[in-house]
């Protein structure tokens, strides 16, 4: 029988190990921010604890040190995760989109070399993508990594990228083929982010900290292994890491379940003197962040059925980073005139939210903007001609 | 845990839609916005044939036995064609429901009979003032308060309305609490009204699923047709951008609504809270599928002539239906706060599947 | 002392005038609808009875018939006119659009055979722009008027002419040079529609009633005189009738105002049992509508100043009509299960907000599009560039 | 009945325009934010020097004894500025309501000083418990239930507060309802803290519009230049439409702001509802271009760099300042369901000019 939602006794016995390993293992205390050297160190630390405990990674394979999980185990986990207030995971881009990527991509001794480390939590990734003069439109940019002999050498300016201030390698892709244009002559590379002709600044946000970086090459020299598939063949393999980002892994619902609980919480406290007008926008929270965690049952079951995951890729971009801003704004209403209070150091509710509010303006713009989401879900779901 | 459906559920699912897209055309819509009969017999013969009023019927009552989860598809389908009769309300709301009547002798007699679709019943619910009745009926299950009630149809006083929807034929029944014989009393018989009443929400959002996709299907040809300025209006940003939001409200709307219908005899504030959460998802995203049609139609959008507007009539009418958006946001909001229904990401299946 | 919002004495003998003789003459009994021919008898024959008591067109000189008003007396008129539930206004598209566009374009003899006879309420005028090839594209239409020694002869098909069912005449621009294309070639032409070689056929709209009429013309033959302007200045003349349409007159805030206490008596007998969040609704309606208000008296008094309206035309458009979609959305969930109700015959609450939900479905649609509106925003006065 | 402003009015605005274009620009903003002083005292001077602290200040207390109507454009001015000081606050909002307490002594040697600007007062009230304070402040209008007290800066207790906008310096007061010398207590006490409220959530509200039309202004300069796609950002209609909403709430925002001045100092319900509205509107103004301006950089909207992020912060600011939207659409709700402020369309100035 399909459309049934009960939890097999497996994916139940499963959700009891995590929640106890979880709670004998996530830091009591809050992790000082990822965006200082101290708290970096402080998350790098707990990806080797999740490493040790075989919860790095499940979905990885097992002979990249993961446990072959399928995508509803990994959506149990992700609830738990977020249920114990676990910290944020400084390799995502490593786990989700470079791991992945490798495996498709990569050459056994590429393999070999980089997979181990990254599910250790030894080697963390930043993302090198967007250029100044290519934010949404990727295929403007102009960093080059031209051959010499034995070895590329890049030079260019890359920026938005995250984690990369104290991040240990990079991934992006550069211009082989300096005469090329667009989606031609572009080259995926790997590249160390400590290395001579590599200078990263730190790109200070609206928040006032480092959330992204901008990478500078001067002239960096980098051997040949550190590219991956063929030169030309940059853009193809982009693509494939950004459907990867765009698949199921990456924006957990249960993120999205724990702030609709807390906003209702929040209104459980503040709601006496608010507009009974929030409290709608309140329940339309909870009610989006459950549509939200049932659609991706529902695309999770329809990929581990065989299906492939495409415009809906976009579909659930808007959806979640609207949903984000909802819950936001609503506490930010709902915290009325304290709305504006950065409680330094000690974390208040108020400055959870406004971090958290500050944080998912963003939502509708990385990733691809909602604008382009749109323009896709209008020209591939429903056929509208292009201009 | 799976939730995709399988080849069966879907196939019926075509079926059904492959009967009305023969017996449920725009054109037998018209007939009916014009007054005429349009067909009504005919369509509520060829469901019965393809056995479609018994799928969750028992087997010892000849129906198929199956769940909610199979009729949910139908439901669906039901609504992308506008179907004028209330198919969902006999199949779905209110045999499940006398089913668990079945040791009253009149209602053992009259299951066999309605899920061959020879007994042909309107539901009425204090929440559901306007019902939409089958041609000819035979039967009344009556719904107040402490009270449920079978009656013969000719056994109700029942005074037609006009709807801006004249697709259906809709009556206002007076004196509800009075007609018919009681099958229950007191708070069994609200358990079974509360049952009827989640059934009628879950299946009036299935429809509004439905009607959804038809109107987004409909705008889209249109603007992939229409050209303004030297190009076709779906060219247009704006346009694009105003079709692209109601596709991410059906796409998300579907899930809640599925969901619900495998709890639709639930009675848990998980079960309640979800026949609500589909209810107002699924009526919001038609009525956001309305309002984009008309208005990437421009002029055209408003004429009589199109047939955008029996679907836009339906979704409107459905709106207000079992309970309306005030009732269900005003629960939904209830339960979250009451602290009753469980919150948090590893409480996504809150409800008795 | 500018910023000035009292009314002055003489804006008070005014209001009271009004207020005075709408009591006395509006009609008890509501009008048969203006979509049936008893219906549009009864309201020519009200645009008859304030013609007598000079208040058909008070903004108009006292030459052809007004009164020579400024438009703050034109606001207090009209705020007493929908306070009094007058009926609406059947000739507005003579008084309104093309009164003063004959003012600025006729000649003598046009003014003087035409302006008397829309003053008196005797010739009631339907709009003729679209067709159906160009509805928001209005300059790619094809109907032509070719001159034939002392007459033109019109050819084609006109569509979503406003009052067209049962008016005697029309306006509107036709291709007087078959050869010429877009905005060239055209000239505004004066139509009798009870005309020999003039069909016209009722338009149903959703609501099932004939509120717009298509005009086919076939051969039909007018004399030269019905031109207004010269050959092929039609565009020209089109767009200051247009501008007209934008103006002020039209779209008085005072039907909004109505529609805002309605809806506020609606929650007063329907609110015990609403969404809360609605009474948000009901609020922002009436907020809505009173800075609808506002914003008008401030046009008002600039163009009073020697001003001119621009831009504020799409902004004004917007805001209204998505106003009056709001009001009637609102009322339509207040209503809950029993807005679906037609009580045809009998007009109850739930009949008058149904129909006017269903009127201000249009609002987002004519008189150009809102999304032609944002565009004319964007690209005027906020000097993005076009695409 | 006239509403445009005069010449006069005007080019006062036009005077405070000019002083933050030298004192007032975005990279003095950015030392605010960094912690420095950032030019406060030279920009207090000048306005000083301007003479507009004592706008509405009586002539004999050496002020131009003029209006609410003359002020308004000045504290759009400020907003446009995101004017870290609380000029409006000891303009607009002190002065006149001390005004109608000078037959106290020493309220009546004060009027001079503060609108001459060699007084500095910060003003506090429960409905703005975060207060803006003046460099070097020298005193303390404190609200608090039934009591209307004036302070010196040295008699109150307040914490220094970190707001997400660093552009102002806000504290929080202890004990406000003790401190000081009690000016008025009791209904008087109330009237003049009603009036002190109104003040500050119009004069929010005209800052709010200034807010608006600044990052209107730098959104639309940067989509006009940026290029993506070969084309320039401000070119695609998705993000023209965006803004054209942005000027839709902004022009619509206006006159509700220019018209609720006039009534500053009313406390019928008419003027209250125009309070009320006006910080709604405004600040829903303000909110909308704040969100549209960022999502129209792109990931530029969300840099340090850019100078965007002082508006937006002034604009989050100042929607929970003197009022916040729960306060005052409340109050809205109230006063329309109340049945003492007249309805329709013969009282759209149902307030007391």
């Amino acid at each position: 029988m399909a459309l049934d939602l009960a939890y097999t006794p497996a994916q139940q016995r499963f959700r009891s190990e995590v929640r106890d390993w979880l709670a004998a293992h996530v830091p009591q205390a809050p992790l000082a921010t990822l965006e200082s050297e101290a708290g970096f160190a402080q998350h790098r630390e707990w990806e080797r604890t999740l490493a040790m405990g075989n919860y790095g990674m499940i979905t990885w394979p097992a002979e990249y040190g993961g446990r072959g999980a399928n995508l509803i185990d990994w959506l149990i986990f992700e609830e738990e995760y977020y249920r114990a207030r676990a910290p944020l995971r400084v390799n995502q881009n490593g786990i989700f989109l470079l791991g992945p990527t490798l495996m498709e991509f990569g050459t056994a001794a590429q393999k070999a070399r980089y997979l181990p480390k990254m599910a250790a939590g030894e080697e963390i990734w930043a993302q090198a993508w967007s250029e100044p003069q290519a934010g949404s439109d990727l295929a403007a940019l102009r960093a080059t990594a031209v051959r010499d002999g034995d070895s590329y050498v890049l030079r260019g300016h890359k920026i938005w990228s995250s984690r990369a201030a104290f991040a240990d390698w990079a991934f992006g892709i550069f211009r082989t083929d300096p005469a090329s244009e667009r989606h031609r002559g572009l080259t995926f590379m790997l590249v160390p982010l400590r290395h001579p002709g590599v200078r990263v600044r730190g790109i200070r946000q609206i928040h006032g900290e480092p959330g992204f970086a901008e990478i500078f090459f001067e002239d960096a020299r980098v051997p040949l292994d550190h590219r991956l598939g063929d030169e030309g063949q940059g853009w193809h393999i982009a693509m494939a890491t950004a459907g990867f980002e765009r698949g199921l892994m990456l924006r957990s619902p249960a993120r999205f379940q724990v702030a609709a609980q807390r906003l209702i919480d929040l209104w459980r406290s503040h709601g006496a003197e608010a507009d009974p007008a929030l409290l709608g926008r309140v329940a339309q929270g909870w009610m989006d962040a459950q549509a939200y965690a049932l659609n991706t049952y529902r695309t999770a079951s329809r990929l581990m059925a065989g299906g492939s995951i495409g415009v809906e890729a976009s579909l659930n971009k808007i959806f979640w980073s609207e949903l984000d801003l909802d819950l936001h704004r609503t506490a930010m209403s709902l915290l009325g005139a304290r709305a504006e209070l950065v409680s330094a150091g000690a974390p208040g509710p108020a400055d959870d939210w406004l971090e958290g509010f500050l944080f998912s303006l963003a939502g509708p713009i990385y990733a691809g903007t909602n604008e382009i989401q749109r323009n896709v879900i209008a020209e591939r779901l429903l056929e509208l001609p292009r201009a | 845990m799976d939730f995709t459906f399988t080849e069966e559920q879907t196939m019926m699912a075509a079926a059904l839609r492959e009967l009305a897209t023969d017996l449920c055309t725009p054109a037998v819509l018209r007939q009916r916005f014009e007054g005429a009969e349009g067909g009504a017999e005919e369509r509520w013969q060829r469901l019965a044939e393809l056995g479609l009023f018994g799928v969750l019927a028992p087997l010892a009552a000849g129906g198929m036995g199956l769940t909610d989860a199979d009729f949910v598809l139908l439901a669906e389908e039901a609504g992308r064609a506008a179907l004028p009769e209330p198919f969902a309300e006999q199949a779905a709301v209110a045999l499940p429901v006398l089913a668990r009547c079945g040791a009253d002798r009149e209602v053992a007699d009259l299951l066999p009979r309605l899920a061959s679709g020879t007994a042909r019943i309107a539901v009425a619910h204090p929440r559901n003032p306007l019902v939409n009745v089958p041609p000819s009926p035979t039967h009344w299950l009556l719904c107040s308060q402490g009270r449920l009630a079978l009656a013969t149809a000719d056994g109700v006083q029942a005074v037609e309305r006009s709807s801006v929807d004249a697709g259906r034929r809709i009556v206002e029944v007076s004196a509800a609490g009075e007609a018919g014989r009681a099958l229950a009393q007191g708070t069994r018989a609200d358990a079974l009204g509360a049952e009827v009443l989640a059934r009628g929400a879950i299946y009036a959002a299935a429809q509004c699923l439905g009607l959804t996709a038809r109107m987004l299907d409909i705008a889209s040809s249109y603007v992939r047709e229409r050209n303004q300025f030297g190009r076709p209006v779906g060219s247009y940003q704006a346009v694009k951008h105003h079709l692209a939001s109601v596709a991410v409200k059906l796409e998300f709307a579907r899930p809640v609504v599925y969901a619900a219908a495998t709890c639709a005899a639930g009675t848990d504030p998980g079960s309640l809270a979800a026949a609500s959460h589909a209810k107002l998802a699924a009526t919001d995203a038609a009525e956001l599928a309305a309002r984009t049609a008309i208005q990437v139609h421009g002029a055209m959008g408003y004429s009589w002539e199109l047939d955008l507007h029996f679907y836009m009539k339906r979704a409107w009418a459905l709106s207000g239906a079992w309970g309306d958006r005030s009732f269900h946001a005003r629960r939904m909001q209830r339960l979250l706060l009451e602290g009753a229904l469980p919150l948090g990401p590893d409480h996504t299946f809150a409800f008795s599947a």
